[in-house]
């Protein structure tokens, strides 16, 4: 037997967890109100939701017509109103119906009302970009909504950060798009038993190296971890960090990060040109120029609209790609 | 809340209070004109001149506990529901003491104590936001009713329509009071409109609805108070399309078009004021040394609320920098 | 086109070749939903089992320079209209021959020289965008009819009601055929509509409405032929709302929600194929064998397709990465 | 007299070339129409179309009712019966109206039908980052597009680049985003009397320097060649690129700018966070990295909503903090 004795852990999946903290937070607090299509009996387009309406009732799992911009409406109002509203976007794309609402009203209303207004609301989505549902059914949009002030942006790529940021966000009194990716949802980690959350603006290093620093987010996370195997086989040390939420964004983990090993990858499923990525390498190379050996790298979904079948992963990020660059930045004298 | 009311259930001191009221909204929305064409409102600001009936009757049929949204064309809507006159014109005006600190501006008011939400510049934005605070007072069964006005324009865009179902599909407590102006910036509803009644489009949804002469505040208020009823008693949401006239212009930046002269004027022959006022004194509610007393103090009180916000000083970077996010 | 429409102004052969075109529909379906069983057709498919009738029955009304845009539930409405159907399922099963080269997939197929111009999964998103057609055919005088599939769902979407008033103050060749199946999704209309007839929608903006039987491909077919002259004679849009019911499930990824067995499988009841058959024996129009033959030959067709499909290639880097923007 | 004689030019505002292109075009071309609330006789809101109804009749300039997410997609029903659209959305923040149909239809029904439809279209929207009409009046937006594959998005920064690129969006076949910031309308240029276009993907070097490249989009070209001619008064040579379109992007004239001077600022009005910039910033550090003596620095709108108000402009860069970006880079030794 060992000295110390290891946290007790529990397994979980990702859309478990997702759904646990839904659960757990309107057991808690009455005032939370989920709104959207199918969340009802049916739980949901991805099952986020299977077994709340039997549980809270179709009072609090308020399940509407198909309207997603008049949906995100009505959760602005039952926020204001003292409510706290969970609204279903059940594909990401679809938010481009609700874009007024969600960047024009809930995430200024706060702030052009001098905070008398407050805007508790946590707005869900799931990003399908390897399903291979076509263009309108894949996009990860994630940079829209970090470059709105007034949206906090959460982006977890597992069930344990799924858990406390799910639970961070529903305590918070701002509003949140929460993203999960489908590719996510059955992968199953072990989780701790005990209570915990993870606050927002704190990355993880999800594994640590000393040659290159990978910041991925979302479903590029487990693909960096099986790349930095791969690499270590080869003698090259990868730190792999996710920043779990956009916006607030934790550099000094990435800058700390990169001050150790002096070379970074940035990897998402977004498109790489004005993605998510496009802004964390602005501020690494802002924060941590003199660390830098080389150019921070990108390795993000080609600027091509998403097509519909499975070959859609050959335009997304993958180990290989992701190797490819990490080899060029570690071999390449800059 | 008058019950089934008319104008009759109101007093005479309540009736003088309407009529107060509508002068106060003239000559604060006139000091707005006013300030704004000396650079005291940068940019743009939209006056409710001519359309005082429609908020005033609207707003005396709520109870205080109420809940009330409207637009940019927000300040008599902001007065009528009980808001503080000397923080409105702050507000025009961009200054620290504003109900918005200065931030919101003319379009952008907010006095939940007075149970004024917000107003929103994005046309037909409030109103599934209303819809939304309707369900959280249904829901927490307050027996509160909300209140959205809009405009013309507004009934073209897709929220609208997509609001009325769910309003009656969740049967909440909502009354959408339509300020129909004529126009929509340079656009008349003749080029905008289907059929020239707003009200038309409640037809689908099976939700009541009225048409009301907006320029008339008692007429709007037994509407609007028919309204409040059947929504304070579980009834549901109901429309209700006040006809009126727009001021001559869409805003102090944008002056919207007009065929011609008349056009532009024809308020003036259906103003609100001039006809309540004589409606008052031929029903023999109020002498006319009353109203003109109530018409002096509305001017004072506004010139007072003008001197007041001048004075103040304009919102600082702090200020600004400040409420990005809620602690 | 029929005149003034009904099942008798079509010869014999044409009755057999609607009912041939349902039965192709189904087969092909049928081969969807195999093929997706096995992984051929990745992501989801929604396929049209049950909703023959009004495909068929509503683009027969068309001429062929007519156009048409429908929903990710397509493939009716593509093969209804003319499509090929080895380049549907090749695009099904996202192939280089399908008639998006394999990139847009089950949900998004065009084939303009069949008057198809796209399908979008973006519910009610083709709503507006057939409207911008029919304006173009319109301002163009080409004598075009523009028809647009949409579902109970898309009915809650504002552009719907967006739409409707444009196509109505503009007066555009537009028909709006709405395929009531009772549920989007998971969420039956009950839940989703505040009355339970789409075609009231169209009250409010005074355009004509009509609600037909839509298992009953002739009575669709006359219904949308009365639209179609009057679109066509500049007599502007008309709203058509066909009420079926849905195939035991949403798509194969989702099969949706009943409350219990017999709603799943209530389409059954009223599957319009075999009462086409029976309404065409009874009417004498044509004999069993001659149905039978038309049917087998339908399936024999679908069977060609998928083979071809299966056969044919996958789609390549390089399509993929092509078409971005156009030179 | 001198050797060579001088182009000849005329005066023109930006906001009278913006016209100008279009009424040229609609000339020429009778299936333009353009479509938009407020667009007749009143000329638009920010008076661009002033002139066309009286020329081109009802028919063509059509106004009506107010709904942008049906009128985009009227637009793009037009683009694809064979006409060109023209889609006024007054102020871009607008645009949030009708993303589904910028964004998933528009940009995207040329890829997804493998090149069977084009979208030849263009929608225009007035920037009023200055004006001081609050949160939900003041968004300069670009990012947003350049994100999403299938859109091309101008932004010019005067009269002689907004009718070169309106030309050339007026023949292009795609859909193209057309920015333009009210506050450079009145602003007037000499531009050339004879025909000329700019194609797109094309950088200007607004003004030749060697000690530090700023590329400046839109309204913030002129005040950086203000602070450049300050700068140059202290011996800081100052060159300034002007990209003109954000997608295409012309990192060659930027690149070949910065390998000259070492050294880069990149300055908008959009929010810093996720914005143009941050993309602009992450290629000039991919593709230059040799050539850099410090930091790609950025100086931008800072990420808060905008307040309504002239006091605005304390969160929007400005000469000053330009000035003292561009000295910290020249004077701090990296
Ligand atoms: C979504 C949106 N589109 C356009 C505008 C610009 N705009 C401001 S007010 C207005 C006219 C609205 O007309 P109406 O709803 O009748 O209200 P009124 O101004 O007559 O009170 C327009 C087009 C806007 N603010 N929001
Ligand atoms: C804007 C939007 N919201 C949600 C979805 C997801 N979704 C796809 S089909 C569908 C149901 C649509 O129902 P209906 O319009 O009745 O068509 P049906 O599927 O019954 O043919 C939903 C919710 C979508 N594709 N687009
Ligand atoms: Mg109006
Ligand atoms: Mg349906």
């Amino acid at each position: 037997m060992s000295d110390t004795v290891a946290d007790p852990t529990r397994t979980l999946a990702m859309r478990e967890a997702v759904t646990e903290a839904l659960a757990e937070a309107m057991e808690e607090n009455p005032d939370i109100i989920l709104l959207g299509q199918d969340i009802g009996k049916y739980g949901g387009t991805f099952g986020v939701y299977r077994g709340l309406y039997e549980r809270f009732g179709p009072d609090r799992i308020r399940e509407g017509p198909l309207c997603e911009s008049a949906t995100v409406g009505f959760g602005t109002g039952l926020a204001i109103s003292g409510m706290r509203a969970v609204v279903e976007i059940s594909f990401m794309d679809f938010s481009t119906v609700a874009m007024d609402q969600i960047v024009n009203q809930a995430a200024k209303l706060h702030y052009f009302t001098a905070g008398k207004l407050k805007v508790p609301m946590l707005i869900r989505s799931t990003v399908t970009s390897r399903l291979g549902l076509g263009s309108q059914h894949s996009q990860s949009l994630e940079a829209w909504f970090m470059h709105i002030p007034g949206i906090k942006v959460a982006i977890p790529s597992g069930a344990t950060d799924a858990l406390g940021l799910m639970r961070t966000a529903l305590r918070d009194d701002n509003l949140v798009y929460f993203i999960e990716n489908s590719g996510l949802y059955a992968e199953e980690e072990e989780v701790p038993t005990e209570y915990y959350e993870i606050p927002f603006g704190s990355a993880r290093v999800v594994r640590p190296g000393t040659d290159a620093t990978v910041v991925a987010l979302s479903s590029m996370v487990p693909i960096a971890v099986a790349a930095a195997e791969q690499l270590e086989e080869e003698g090259v040390s990868v730190e792999i960090v996710d920043p779990r939420t956009l916006s607030p964004l934790d550099m000094d983990t990435i800058c700390e990060s990169v001050g150790k090993t002096g070379r970074a990858v940035v990897t998402h499923d977004a498109h790489g040109t004005a993605g998510p990525g496009s802004e964390i390498v602005a501020r690494i190379q802002e924060q941590a120029f003199d660390s830098l050996d080389g150019p921070v790298l990108r390795v993000c979904g080609e600027d091509i609209p998403l097509p519909a079948g499975l070959s859609v992963s050959k335009i997304l990020p993958d180990e290989a790609k992701l190797i490819e660059s990490i080899r060029t930045l570690v071999e390449k004298n800059w | 809340m008058p019950d089934e009311a008319n104008g009759d259930s109101l007093s005479p001191e309540g009736e003088v209070e309407l009529y107060f009221k509508m002068c106060l909204i003239r000559a604060v929305e006139e000091h707005v004109v006013s300030a704004a064409s000396i650079g005291l409102v940068p940019g743009s600001t939209h006056v409710s001149i001519g359309q005082e009936a429609i908020t005033v009757g609207a707003c005396s049929a709520l109870d205080p506990k109420d809940l009330m949204l409207a637009t940019y064309r927000g300040h008599g809507a902001f007065l009528a529901n009980g808001g503080d006159i000397k923080e409105l014109m702050a507000e025009i005006m961009l200054r620290e003491p504003g109900c918005c600190a200065g931030k919101g501006g003319t379009m952008h008011l907010s006095d939940p104590e007075h149970g004024t939400l917000l107003t929103s510049a994005i046309v037909a934005s409030q109103i599934p936001i209303a819809g939304g605070v309707a369900l959280g007072c249904k829901l927490r069964n307050t027996g509160q009713v909300v209140m959205t006005f809009f405009g013309d324009g507004a009934a073209c865009e897709g929220e609208f329509f997509e609001t009325m179902n769910m309003a009656k599909i969740w049967n909440i407590p909502l009354v959408m009071v339509c300020e129909n102006n004529g126009y929509a910036l340079a656009t008349p509803i003749s080029k905008s409109q289907a059929t020239p009644d707003i009200a038309d489009r409640a037809k689908g949804f099976d939700m009541p609805a009225e048409i009301v002469d907006g320029n008339d505040v008692i007429e709007v208020r037994n509407a609007v108070a028919r309204a409040v009823n059947r929504a304070r008693s579980d009834g549901g949401p109901t429309l209700i399309e006040c006809k009126t006239v727009r001021y001559g212009m869409h805003s102090t930046r944008s002056p919207g078009y007009y065929d011609n002269k008349e056009d532009a004027n024809a308020w003036r022959d259906v103003d609100p004021i001039p006809r309540f006022r004589a409606a008052l004194i031929e029903r023999e509610v109020a002498l006319p040394a009353a109203l003109e007393e109530a018409e002096a103090r509305a001017k004072m009180e506004a010139l007072d609320a003008r001197e007041f916000a001048q004075a103040a000083p304009l919102t600082s970077i702090e200020t600004i920098r400040a409420n990005v996010f809620a602690e």
